[in-house]
């Protein structure tokens, strides 16, 4: 499909919504993070945030939603909502749990007291890779991280 | 995601492929644990077929620097590629490490 | 990601929905079934309706609206509609066009007399490459298309 | 898609490689009926390299044929992958085509 790779023919306007449900088993995070990746490779997002922004933050709320929220609870669901245009990636991910403060939970993992810590590092990082990150609740605790597409 | 694991000279190398993040990083954990407990205690981390890591990755990497440290070796890191430098310099686990930009560097200077 | 195809680990659910806008031009339709074909591969759909049901079903419900329903008014907009799961396929196209009565256009192109004409096998193609064919009305004209998975 | 046009003896080769539909397919049917005023006769379309093939696809190979047929010449089609002939044959025109499954076989029997 050669010539069709000419960029002057792609749409005006593509909107891809996904949603993904998964078991609470951290083995599906990279297949889910694969599917996410290839949706975002569909718009050529610049490599940086395919490669490293976008598995990074997602693998983390991912696996925060199972282990912490799901307590990983074998029956218990994760689901993932994705909406990417050209020009920004929204990521909803959703857990069983009671929720958290995301403010408080927050540690900032470079202060020389917490560099050699093993743990709190995941919602730092999202906020490090993510252009936003709200927390709230809807019939469940749902993550939502925003990504604005910069090249 | 699989490691390759061997030895090179008295170092041991490990290979990582694929991803690096919180459904494999007990694997790598235990493959040098049990390598420490065999009395090694030089090793090298090569990071050239490494996807991306995520924070529980990162952890791994800081315990096991920490039990090597404790046991008197050392370990080192090689072929980062530019994203994954960026994580290390976010986290500021850059300053942690002993970071090479080649294998060959890394296994020269332990 | 190699790993990560083990197809014990694709999530239970994903559910993907597209929604593509182009001008009413011909040469966009290619990048569009490559947009749709990249999807149902990453459900694995099997490579038959990959490469013959879909694309060829597609380009002629996105031709039909470029140049029928649109009548190639550079100004009016074409809407692709996708929705795909592991199971089925639903395609739908939307043109600024008064519509059209399916029964009363669709003509057999195998019949003696119609087998050297140009025209007129873009319907009958539809019908034969999707499990069903629907049109109707919904500001401006709808032709939706489901195809079954059959692996 | 492009098209790319060879002579083979005193026959036209013609390969389609990608997509020949709607967007395209004027371009085909100028190039066969450019070489049909000059005075070729005899056309080998050969599809090892097409992805897949719309109606109004269709519609030139049918409308070639004929005009090149008006003229006293023929047109071949070869090397259709099994999406393509039941293309084909949903629509009737294996009946219609004379089809080769090799290039070779096409050119000897010309
Ligand atoms: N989805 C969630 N549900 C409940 N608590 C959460 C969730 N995500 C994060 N947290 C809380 O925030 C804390 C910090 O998370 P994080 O920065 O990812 O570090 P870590 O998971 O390594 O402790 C977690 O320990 C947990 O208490
Ligand atoms: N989106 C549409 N809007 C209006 N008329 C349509 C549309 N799609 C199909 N038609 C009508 O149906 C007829 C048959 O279509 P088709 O079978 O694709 O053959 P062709 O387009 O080659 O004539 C068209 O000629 C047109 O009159």
């Amino acid at each position: 499909m050669g010539a069709s790779n000419s960029p002057s023919f792609f749409p005006d306007r593509v909107h891809i919504a996904l949603e993904i449900e998964i078991p609470s088993d951290v083995r599906y995070i990279e297949r889910v993070v694969e599917i996410v990746a290839m949706q975002c490779a569909q718009f050529a997002y610049p490599a940086r945030q395919r490669c490293l922004n976008i598995p990074v933050a997602l693998s983390e709320a991912l696996s925060n939603a199972i282990l912490r929220g799901n307590g990983e609870r074998v029956g218990a669901r994760v689901q993932v909502k994705v909406d990417v245009t050209r020009e920004r990636l929204i990521l909803e991910v959703l857990d069983e749990g009671l929720g958290f403060d995301f403010e408080d939970c927050l540690t900032d993992p470079t202060e020389p007291g917490n560099l050699e810590r093993e743990d709190g590092r995941g919602l730092f990082l999202m906020t490090q890779l993510m252009d936003r990150i709200e927390r709230f609740s809807n019939q469940g605790n749902v993550v939502r991280m925003t990504l604005t597409r910069n090249d | 995601m699989s490691f390759a694991i061997k030895k090179q000279g008295d170092i041991v190398v490990v290979d990582v492929e694929g991803q690096l993040i919180v459904g494999n990083r007990q694997e790598l954990k235990q493959r040098v644990l049990d390598e420490l407990e065999k009395g090694e205690r030089k090793f090298l981390i090569d990071f050239s077929q490494t996807g991306y890591i995520d924070s529980s990755g990162l952890g791994v990497l800081v315990s096991l620097s920490k039990k090597i440290r404790e046991q008197g070796g050392e370990l080192r890191l090689a072929n980062l590629n530019d994203d994954l430098k960026t994580l290390f310099e976010l986290t500021k686990l850059d300053t942690l490490f002993q970071i090479s930009d080649t294998r060959e560097r890394a296994l020269e200077t332990f």
